[in-house]
């Protein structure tokens, strides 16, 4: 039989836990007793579709990339179309099981990190819907980059709250939320982004998002009568990853994610914490990271910032070292010429994040024949992304 | 009634403990031995060595600077396990806890671990992102060697205070304020009730810390429980006299942080 | 019985036509044919509603605002949720309907003209898809205004062209893709993005876009069990507004279109066409426009690009002669107030253009009773509003 | 076999016509009827007498540029016409069409449009944004009052050419080139076939448009039409001697707009 992950400690087998300060132990459990709890009642599961359905617009859209296929010459690709979501990627699917959740735990305030401002934006635009009061915490150099994310979340009414500390970016945005909610747990849920941090996050981050990897198992067989052949999605903490993979995991599909080489993988930029970090803890999980023989985190980078994350969930941890899962990095310059194909062939303009599982899906896909498919998680729109690509295509000219 | 607590037979007594807290190599490790030292004079009954890490997810601004500092000096787990018989050979005798968040721990190994705590005569060690449910093999290995691993309780420990008190080594370090180092204090009847239940299941010291930065938190702590941790109020100590070093008036410097030290446990 | 509109010389009573230079009207007379005969072809529809679902998302969400709906304290507000298309407003549905008449008729080329820029993205998302070359005009003064949607059309392979007659805004640009077809109009398709030119413009356009009422009359049923009280649409050229009202012509629904007011209607910086102008031809359409004594048309002006338009679609006119339906207008100052409510109440950011149509329905949606029910056209999200909206709110800071 | 074409009795001749164009108002109402008299002495047969428009949907940059220059002068459809008697005072006999988009004729109404054009004299009028379809009552209104209404027919009007050729008044003008005027030209075999069809239906001189600009252009088209239409490149010569209008060089600029018309038509 098939063992369940996360087992009752939290963990998918050496990775997980829970690695946080004694304060935070208490505010686990009761998520994890409150969590168990709307999971098995049919009318949280119930309301969480009904807005997922009438709010944030599900089911996206499964698209079939026609001229694009024809062009590589190989497989069928399909997109799983995360760009439909409202708000633009897969962040609010999760956003609104947890913001849910909190309101059904009485809690009134919610806390958020944020890159990019993805998640950012989805947590104060389910804080504005359920009426809760939201903070969401932001490096000072990725408020910098992300101006536009960061009127948008001031729009929706959040308050946005500047991280100077290390070098101002997602990790200590995260390392700061992690100590306001320390400081303020009695009456704040803290809404995690990715499938990281400790349990029960990985676990209700994952089952928040499986339904991106359940419709699509759904309406690939409406249209294909059988399952794809390989499964490709971006790796940044790993949550669209693992909400497409997950009702797949006994499938006989391959599955394959995406981190970001950055400069490459043999540079010291790069993000790929499964292709070169190594076993810690980071943000209260044991999973792979990024770090120095001193077991101080070193700083990613790349140029998504969705994927600029020294860690990486703990399930993907586990899937990595089982090999349920194929792991690969894509370079910022592949990312970017990927991008520029799915927009000139098929008028989608993907986010830099989702460009790099699509890079990985494009190689491949050239190489397999026209009876085999393939199915891409495009995880958000390139909205967001349009400065810097504007700074980056004007630099190359 | 409390057990008889050892480390390694140094703490000599069990009740009014002042257990100062500051991060080796800040601002060099020389000067963390002379901090040691004054500490020390000033009725230190326990040394809580900091190990600067890069994300300490349970420390305030205030330690994050001292840590940030520590780190450009090139300060690692084993630079501050090395740097305890050098606090010895300056003088320093109370028992030294090496604090220290999990993952460099991870990344030396437990074995290398403690060869080096034994091998340097550390005589604590204190994770804070190591909860009681994932530290059971460290802690049986602490206790193999003879190291005291020192255990953390919180008001919202909830029914894990008593289970968390009954194995505590050493002392038990009570986090009286919900929050990460150097909020403000004050101590409601809430905390008063918290810091009795812990004491009724505890058989090592009961230490209170997390934002004792007055003579007056001194006082209400030290009537109510064992010890009186105090970390970010001496971090904004050495602060203060970070230019002082700078212009080369050390000597200066550190009589003035004894004074103020021994304002602060009077 | 009702009297079918357009009639054979594409009139809506005493407005519409064909007011064209002579070397339009074979082109015009070939794309009727071809329109005709395409949509009285099953296979024709079935691919325009494939394209739509698999590829633009479609349909769209109906989303109750209840917190919205309470705060105000009247009417229960519904809100169709065409910012969930793909590339984010209702001009994508138009957009693949005519593209994939172009299609059809051979041509391999089309031009577009846009304000905003919303249009334009539309016709260069389905030119990538489609594999068609794209020429978008647009006022040298909104490239400036719009530089990111500029580089979104370059990006999907689109040449924009910068039109420096006139004020530089969306009339001139319209007037110079006119004259670019008048010159090449042999294997060149002209994707107006509106109900407005020349027949069979207005109709073609309405019926590419009916899709959004048709959707919302039985996403209403569904929900409501009986159709609206009142139904709010904001109005340009008029194509969202048309789209919707369409199918809920003939029920006892009150229909409101909502004109921008801009600084206020009595001013001269103003959009409100219907409520302010008079009848005349502009873009080769008899119907209401703002013009001088001479008959000269004046430059129109609203804080939204899109509403920022002297014409009307002259179905609208007819409307507005036999009071078929109720037009309104909306100040700036207004039209900000309402998107920052919804934004606050229900974490949707609407586009500048659709705020005006809220505005109009919130003010009535007080008025009116808790059994009553509206429905507000939501038609575009506000991403591309951002940089104004950040200009606008400092200002005022 | 033309029939007699009237223009209130004032033209002449059916063939070999020279139909020069320019916008009231470019860049002044004075010089307007400075070109027109210059115009007249270098063989013009009609002069069709353009409204500045706000929109002027049928028209290249060039005539878009005269129609600014116009409208900053106030040039209006009222104003066009009142230049008429005035044109006449000057000693222009040539007939006057008076070239304007639509929508300032509906603003001004059909009743009062024609009580001015008769008023005033104008023999003829063009709409090039009202197509045969849109102009039955227009077109039965000129009539009844006696003023040409022109027709314009493209190589694209198809099945339309013999329809509108038959019921053309005044001349028929052709567009020679599909696109909007000022475009270069070169006659093609297409282009000579959809002239011939035209003169086989029309009773009225055929005249050939949009694109003129040479004097080999106008060679060619003489040669296969009953006459020219130049105007962007009248304009073109206009716009190279605004200059010398502003240096108060007025009969020099004159002379040299006489000369080059006069090559271009010779
Ligand atoms: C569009 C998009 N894709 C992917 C990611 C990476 O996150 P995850 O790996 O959790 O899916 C982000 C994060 O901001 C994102 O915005
Ligand atoms: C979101 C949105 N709504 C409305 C409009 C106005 O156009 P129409 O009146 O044709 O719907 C536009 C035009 O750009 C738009 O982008």
């Amino acid at each position: 039989m098939q063992q369940v992950f996360p087992d009752i400690k939290g963990r998918f087998g050496d990775f997980g836990g829970k690695y946080v300060p004694e304060t935070l132990m208490g505010p686990l459990q009761e998520l994890e007793e409150a969590l168990d709890e709307a999971m098995s009642d049919q009318a949280f599961l119930d309301e969480y579709h009904h807005v997922l359905k009438e709010y944030a617009g599900r089911p996206t859209s499964l698209s079939y990339a026609d001229k694009l296929s024809k062009q590589l010459g190989g497989a069928k690709i399909y997109l799983k179309r995360e760009d439909l979501n409202h708000t633009g990627a897969h962040k609010l699917n999760n956003a609104i099981g947890q913001g849910l959740l909190a309101k059904r735990m009485g809690k009134k305030k919610i806390i958020a990190e944020t890159g990019a401002g993805q998640h950012g934006v989805a947590s104060a635009t389910v804080a504005a819907k359920f009426g809760l009061e939201c903070k969401v915490f932001m490096g000072e150099e990725d408020i910098r980059r992300q101006e536009l994310n960061v009127f948008r979340m001031k729009l929706l009414g959040a308050e946005v709250i500047s991280v100077s500390s290390g070098n101002g970016t997602l990790k200590d945005a995260t390392n700061e939320a992690i100590r306001y909610w320390v400081a303020n747990c009695e009456d704040h849920f803290y809404l995690i982004g990715s499938v990281v941090g400790p349990h029960p996050y990985p676990r209700m981050v994952r089952d928040f998002q499986r339904v991106i990897g359940d419709e699509s198992k759904k309406q690939f067989l409406e249209v294909e009568s059988e399952l794809p052949d390989r499964i490709y999605a971006c790796v940044g903490g790993g949550s669209n990853a693992m909400g497409m993979f997950y009702p797949f995991l006994q499938d006989p599909c391959e599955l394959i994610g995406v981190e970001a080489a950055g400069k490459g993988i043999d540079t010291p930029e790069h993000a790929a914490t499964l292709t070169k970090g190594t076993p810690g803890v980071i943000h209260g999980s044991m999973t792979y990271l990024m770090q120095d023989v001193n077991g101080q985190i070193t700083e990613p980078y790349s140029i998504s910032a969705g994927l600029d994350y020294p860690g990486i969930g703990p399930e993907h941890a586990h899937l990595f070292q089982t090999k349920q899962v194929r792991y690969e990095s894509i370079t910022d310059k592949e990312a970017l010429s990927a991008l520029q194909l799915l927009t000139e062939q098929e008028g989608i303009i993907p986010a830099i994040e989702t460009a790099h599982a699509l890079a990985q899906a494009f190689k491949e896909a050239a190489e397999m024949t026209p009876e085999q498919t393939i199915l891409i998680n495009l995880s958000g729109r390139g909205d967001k992304d349009m400065a810097t690509l504007m700074e980056h295509f004007q630099e190359e000219e | 009634m409390l057990t008889q607590t050892s480390f390694q037979g140094k703490l000599t007594k069990t009740e009014d403990l002042f257990i100062p807290f500051v991060v080796a190599g800040d601002p060099t490790p020389e000067l963390t031995i002379q901090f040691a030292l004054r500490l020390q004079k000033a009725g230190a009954d326990i040394l809580e060595l900091g190990v600067p890490y890069s994300d300490p997810l349970a420390d305030g601004p205030t330690i994050q600077r001292a840590a940030q500092r520590a780190l450009q000096q090139n300060m690692s787990l084993t630079k501050a396990i090395e740097l305890v018989p050098k606090l010895r050979e300056a003088g320093v005798e109370i028992p030294v806890v090496i604090f220290t968040y999990y993952n460099p721990v991870i990344q030396m190994g437990y074995d290398r671990f403690f060869e080096m705590l034994e091998e340097n005569g550390a005589e604590g060690v204190l994770i804070p992102d190591l909860p009681y449910e994932e530290s059971e093999e460290i802690r049986g290995l602490a206790e193999e060697k003879g190291v005291e691993f020192i255990s953390l309780v919180a008001p919202n420990s909830d029914t894990r205070i008593k289970q968390i008190a009954e194995h505590a080594k050493g002392f038990l370090y009570c986090v009286s304020t919900l929050g990460v180092t150097g909020g403000s204090n004050q101590m409601s009847a809430e905390t008063l009730s918290f810091i009795k239940k812990v004491k009724e299941h505890s058989q090592v010291p009961v230490a209170v810390g997390f934002g004792v930065s007055t003579n007056e938190d001194v006082q209400l702590v030290r009537e109510h429980s064992d010890g009186v941790i105090i970390g970010s109020k001496i971090i904004r100590l050495i602060e203060g006299e970070l230019e002082a070093f700078e212009n080369g008036q050390e000597e200066e410097a550190l009589e003035r942080f004894y004074q103020e030290i021994r304002q602060l446990v009077k």
